[in-house]
């Protein structure tokens, strides 16, 4: 078994060391003279698509994997998007923004020269943003940096212990996200050189959290319990309404990656809507057809695995596409969850490999397709537009970040166990890692007797202080 | 005095609370409850994983009653609870050696 | 009884199909040649609004609903919501938007010229938006004609059974929402051409929405022990949540429909803000004195009642008239649902019909009263400003849209049935939809014991595929 | 114990009614000649933030203090924010905005010229904003005044009624924040010809609503139980998506402040977002070194914290200073909700005060330590970069609003209690103030059983009106 | 042994278990139920239609203890419960023919 | 008949019902119950300061059956909940007079 990850590790290293060398990387960034001046119509769009980004995560996702979960591990859940938010904000603003979009490293990684936001001020960026304040930009993209990470946890929740998650989060952040968005988005990463199409985070933000995840979940092991105790989602309105946070949040992500209120803004919206009920829909009859009844729970994921196929693509596709894109999507993560993951008995808690993973890759992979410059004058054309160099394109970008994902994770995952322990125990899992990692009930009406500790007796004398006066 | 517990379909609450008070009684407590018997439970899927659900939800009633009293109610009870299709629960009875009404301290019979 | 319907369905075709041909149709619109720039500005308050009409439907609306019904029948509740918003979205990008917008056909429908969004692009259409992009003013609309279906399944929830749903869904939102919205903001669309005043869709959205569930919740009967079993909202707190997501898109619905962020567009909010704090005051304080206590499932109503009465009237009011269209409004629907349903004993189980029917004729009456060209210079004066001819005008179009919806929804709902059952047996409803229906409970908490079926433990050999590593 | 109060009184009348004749009123207020004309983009951007306060209010901090309830309260801690949004919303558009912004009246309180919104057109008003409509600045500040009384309810939440809370508001909005806001915020106020500053208000909204917080506590006295039963959150999920909404809602708070989408707006953005991440942490890294758990309620309450102590600096701070502020806001809120109550024995239920009270005053004290004018010049620089004078013009600004929010909520609440009695029975507490004061149950799905009543029955025999057709 | 089942206010579940703990009675098993005798039940108006809702949340409150404490503990309960109103519930008390601690196996007396 | 009434853990119930399934037995009620005993209950921190939480979280498991089957039951039962740390639970068994099933009317041993 460890013979075959090594090999593929070996293999895996190799490929994603060479190919950044392979891309012939002309520095010849077509970023024509613009005018440095802020649109407050631009600016208006992108601060507003931040804080729709920032929704996602918070409640949008944390609900989303909180309703997901057990009674028991619901707090747990939602802490590791809570602290995905807490720390790689902080992590950005710090270095995360540096490394990211930096002055180009070898078009592997930016240099520090912005640690600290450091030359990040309120005028615009031309590289990135000319019509913008640059620190309008750099939190539009923290948010992006925070949920890829909070993706991941769907696929260990329910046993990865706090500690350890935490560890996890800013080493992943910082040698896995922040290279790899480097390479997609950043002035000189190879693969934009390269020409790799990703219009708002495909490869970036979900194939890299998928796969992460579906690593993850496999070094974690399985819960204890799966495979004989069912594992519910204990209150499915959570998660609805988490999903529509997504969505909703999701056209600041999208539209707002045209980082302006434009027409391909508009057009990245409309793509957006109709790929999410297109896979919405398809993921629902899919089920239909294979188990006899349509489910919510089905029309929630499926929405969030259109979103996720969409993102490379809005951008670059018509709307038409778009709905073509989503019916994909949706059944292929339906058969990527109910029965690919059934039969291969990894245990992906909440399906981040199977919504992120697969939805990404087949995204990223459409966007190879469908795109045209009939859209985006400063896309490319795909496969069905007489472009067929760009499949190939995109096929090096799904494969490198897979690559660094795998390879990636399974180190850091390995260096953090040696020094804080990843799994809860099974009597920790027992009892549920609310009340083991955080000390806390989600739901309290139950508990009807309680009493406070002796710290507070201690006072019971002073007790007189404040009375009603009345 | 006797407890009458019985564990009926969710639905048949509000039927038999009001043949009984038609009786005469009119104290009774209810809980949730799941429960198997014969009934063969049901299937849920989530996200392409099938559950067999085997535990269904359940009310228990209990009321405490005189002992003459018993034999009536039994048939009440029966009679208003049955639908015929599996799943229509059960009632046991036993024997309670006392009753206290707290409010006033009175005890047997009187209390219930 | 049926002789009754008969005859109604003879008068009230009728009238609206007589009434269209009265419609003098001067093509002057008076569209000035405007340049076709388009501002970003306007762009990113339109499509954020979009964004925010979204938002109503899902979660909002699901959780309105979902909140008031039955914990057997929440999920199904939230699916008519979200199938609204998963199917209409398809729809309206295949021929919805062609049918409502599309160059007019004789008044009464849109041409399938538009038919797969073919001449929707990015360029402003200035028909309709001249400052925006064309598919920004399409994606915005679109949110409308999801949300109308919506709102009318809060009259037959907790008995409908789901595909009838879904037939029913399509062929209203084809053979009513379409023709009725070209007929109140198409270019030549009828009741524009008379003058009828509908800022946000009073008209469109809330009457024929109210109207069609009070028909729907006839038709399908009362919900099994309707009048002897209480049926009580399993979650107010989801309530609240609910409406307070339908008040926040509310600004995107009303203030979006200037289609451009100027003095118009603040004007609009600040009368649907005012209407609506109004009217849950009037409807709260009407139960108190009626009822003895102030109830939060009465405040929230009451806001819903507000927003829906405003919504014709919002771009053509001053703020103090705002304020007394909504006193109004929050008295007549709480008398509508608290008296007049009680007294005809229909089963309106969520109250659609006495919220948006009700609310939304007094909105759309309202506007005849109270509209005053000092706001909206494109608009028309009220009785209370000299101008009485609007309240017959403002009368037409509430006739009329009543009786399209009336005869459609009845015609569509009896079609429905022969071919699919449109309503829940008795022991379906017993059990809830939820399970029926969609197979899952909203809440597995309780429901401690379960285990896999053989699909899985037919894999059980397999299960040393995927263990924990460390 | 009432003499110690009486003294106070006095002392802090004097104080708050001479300080105000000290600021020497130099009437120069520097606005230049700026052309009126409306900016698309700075419209779109204030009114989207006044949906996002609004949305604050409604559902956020209902739910974010309804989740901290116990069960049979929810309902009633919720209403206390409906209404706020309600009859503030009503009260502001009738004179409340014409007391706080309106023409001034002896540098302590705006006329009445602008009663029921006379003036406020969709003209800008270059006093104010010069480059929005006048009306839209008015509502987004509309917004501020809902949100600052619903703050308080924390604090006396579960044993107010209803009748005295709904004078408690009305009074206070008119007598303390419509005052206090002119002061701080109307052309011509003491503190804001003082020099004070305060970005988005945190001493108008945050240190009046705390300290106001702490007196009613005191006021109403302990709840029923406190000290011996425990009183514990009943739903931690709802906690969270409060927080969330919060966090979510104030960047239109705080951006928004800067009344336009520009550099200064997306300064303040980042400032808001950092100080808020930073805040969670370190109240949760203080508990967990405290307590030995990190909790989900620590980051939420955390992230307010850090919310309330950036409002007043975030337009004046630099992204490093931020991250500053919002690490002692956390500890020290901490320390002043788990240490400083439990010594002092007050019952503030939801800790109003220990959040808003303690982290407005220490966010208004580090705006005089932190604040530049590299960020915004039309500030001043603070204590660390080189102007020790603007500390002690914000120690006037924190003196002078707690005192007057001490002597005016004490007073008041005397007035009020004279007339409707303040605090709910014991026996009220004991059967929850859901059912006594509003007649409902928040949950009803274990009410298994229950009847309609004879206002219905007695219809019983025309219930064959409405039947299925079919 | 015998068992008290009491059925209290949800507000007089603390005081009760604080005072037969003090007696020295620790095992305890608590659920969650409505119920109706005397007590009326109140009314709930939605959307202005009136509800009465006549079942009412109260708590179920079991202890195995051995014959001897029964009076005392009956007495203790019946003290700390009562408030004089309507709705104070009921105690009940049957024989239990046999416990068992599954932790240890103990059984009778020495289990409980 | 015999009720046998077990007070689990709450991860044991599935173990315990798959374990009297084998012998035979099918009906069953569950109930969630919160309960202390030897257990001491935990601590949780809200804001700052401590609770001890200490009724804890377990589940009620009723079965009716026949006399001849309680030996054997119990041991069953005791085996498979038993973990041996303090927390474990309780058994009790009492006679239940009758069983009926309200479905068909059988009375005593039939009905169960
Ligand atoms: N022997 C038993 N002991 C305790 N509870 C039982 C027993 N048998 C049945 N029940 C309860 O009665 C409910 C209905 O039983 P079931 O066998 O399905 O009914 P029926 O046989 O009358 O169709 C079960 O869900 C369970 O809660
Ligand atoms: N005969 C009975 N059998 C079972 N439970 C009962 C009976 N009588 C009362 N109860 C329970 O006791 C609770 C309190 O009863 P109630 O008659 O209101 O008290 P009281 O008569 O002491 O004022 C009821 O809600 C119910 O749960
Ligand atoms: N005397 C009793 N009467 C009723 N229930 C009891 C009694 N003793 C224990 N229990 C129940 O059994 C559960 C487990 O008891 P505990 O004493 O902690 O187990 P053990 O002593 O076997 O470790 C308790 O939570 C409670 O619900």
């Amino acid at each position: 078994m460890t013979k075959v990850y090594s090999r593929l590790v070996m293999i895996l290293t190799t490929i994603f060391t060479v190919i950044p060398a392979l891309a012939w990387a002309d520095d010849e960034t077509a970023e024509a003279v613009v005018e440095n001046t802020i649109s407050a119509g631009d600016t208006s769009f992108v601060l507003i698509a931040a804080a729709l980004v920032m929704l996602m995560t918070l409640p949008g996702l944390a609900l989303f994997y909180g309703g997901l979960s057990r009674k028991k591990n619901v707090l747990s859940t939602i802490m590791y998007s809570f602290f995905a938010m807490i720390v790689i904000s902080i992590q950005w603003a710090l270095y995360g923004y540096s490394l990211s979009f930096g002055p180009d490293v070898h078009h592997i990684i930016g240099s520090l020269d912005w640690i600290g936001l450091k030359n990040v001020g309120l005028d615009p960026n031309p590289d990135y943003s000319a019509t913008i304040p640059h620190n309008a930009f750099m939190v539009f993209q923290m948010m992006f940096a925070v949920i890829t990470p909070a993706l991941i946890s769907g696929a260990f929740a329910e046993r990865m212990r706090f500690p350890a998650f935490l560890a996890f989060l800013v080493l992943w952040a910082t040698f896995i996200y922040d290279p790899v968005a480097h390479w997609v988005w950043g002035v000189n990463g190879w693969l934009r050189n390269l020409g790799a199409l990703d219009f708002a985070g495909g490869t970036v933000v979900h194939i890299i959290s998928g796969v992460s995840g579906l690593v993850a979940c496999i070094v974690l092991g399985k819960r204890k319990g799966h495979g004989s105790v069912p594992m519910l989602p204990h209150s499915l309105p959570f998660t609805v309404m988490g999903a529509a946070l997504l969505w909703f949040g999701w056209f600041g992500f999208n539209a707002g990656s045209a980082l302006g209120a434009n027409g391909l803004a508009a057009s990245a919206f409309v793509a957006t809507h109709l790929a999410t009920a297109a896979a919405a829909l398809s993921w629902v009859v899919t089920e239909w057809i294979h188990h006899g009844k349509p489910t919510t729970l089905g029309a929630a994921s499926g929405a969030v695995a259109g979103l996720v196929a969409i993102t490379p693509a809005c951008g670059f596709v018509e709307p038409m596409s778009a709905i073509i894109i989503g019916l994909i999507a949706g059944a292929a993560c339906y058969l990527a969850v109910g029965v690919l993951k059934a039969k291969l008995r990894y245990d992906d808690s909440l399906d981040a490999f199977g919504v992120h993973g697969v939805g990404g890759t087949w995204g990223a992979l459409a966007t190879g397709l469908f795109a045209t410059t009939a859209v985006n004058p400063a896309g490319s054309d795909g496969l069905f537009y007489g472009n067929p160099e760009q499949v190939v394109i995109q096929l090096i970008a799904i494969a490198s970040s897979w690559a660094v994902a795998i390879v990636g994770t399974y180190i850091i995952l390995k260096v953090v166990n040696v020094f804080i322990k990843l799994r809860a125990t099974d009597e920790e899992q027992e009892s549920g890692l609310d009340i083991t990692q955080h000390g806390e009930d989600a739901y309290t009406d139950f508990v009807l007797s309680a009493s406070m500790n002796s710290g507070f007796s201690g006072l019971k004398e002073s007790s007189t202080v404040v009375k009603p006066m009345m | 005095m006797t407890k009458i517990e019985c564990i009926l379909r969710p639905g048949k609450l509000e039927d038999v609370k009001e043949a009984v008070n038609k009786y005469g009684i009119h104290g009774m407590t209810v809980t949730q409850v799941i429960g198997c018997g014969l009934q063969k439970g049901r299937t849920e899927v989530y996200r392409g994983a099938e559950y067999s659900i085997n535990l269904l939800p359940k009310i228990k009633l209990e009321m405490v009653i005189p002992d003459e009293d018993v034999a009536e109610v039994l048939k009440i009870i029966t009679n208003v609870a049955r639908t015929g299709e599996i799943g229509d629960g059960k009632i046991f009875t036993y024997k309670i050696d006392n009753a206290i009404r707290i409010r006033t301290g009175e005890k047997g019979d009187e209390a219930i």
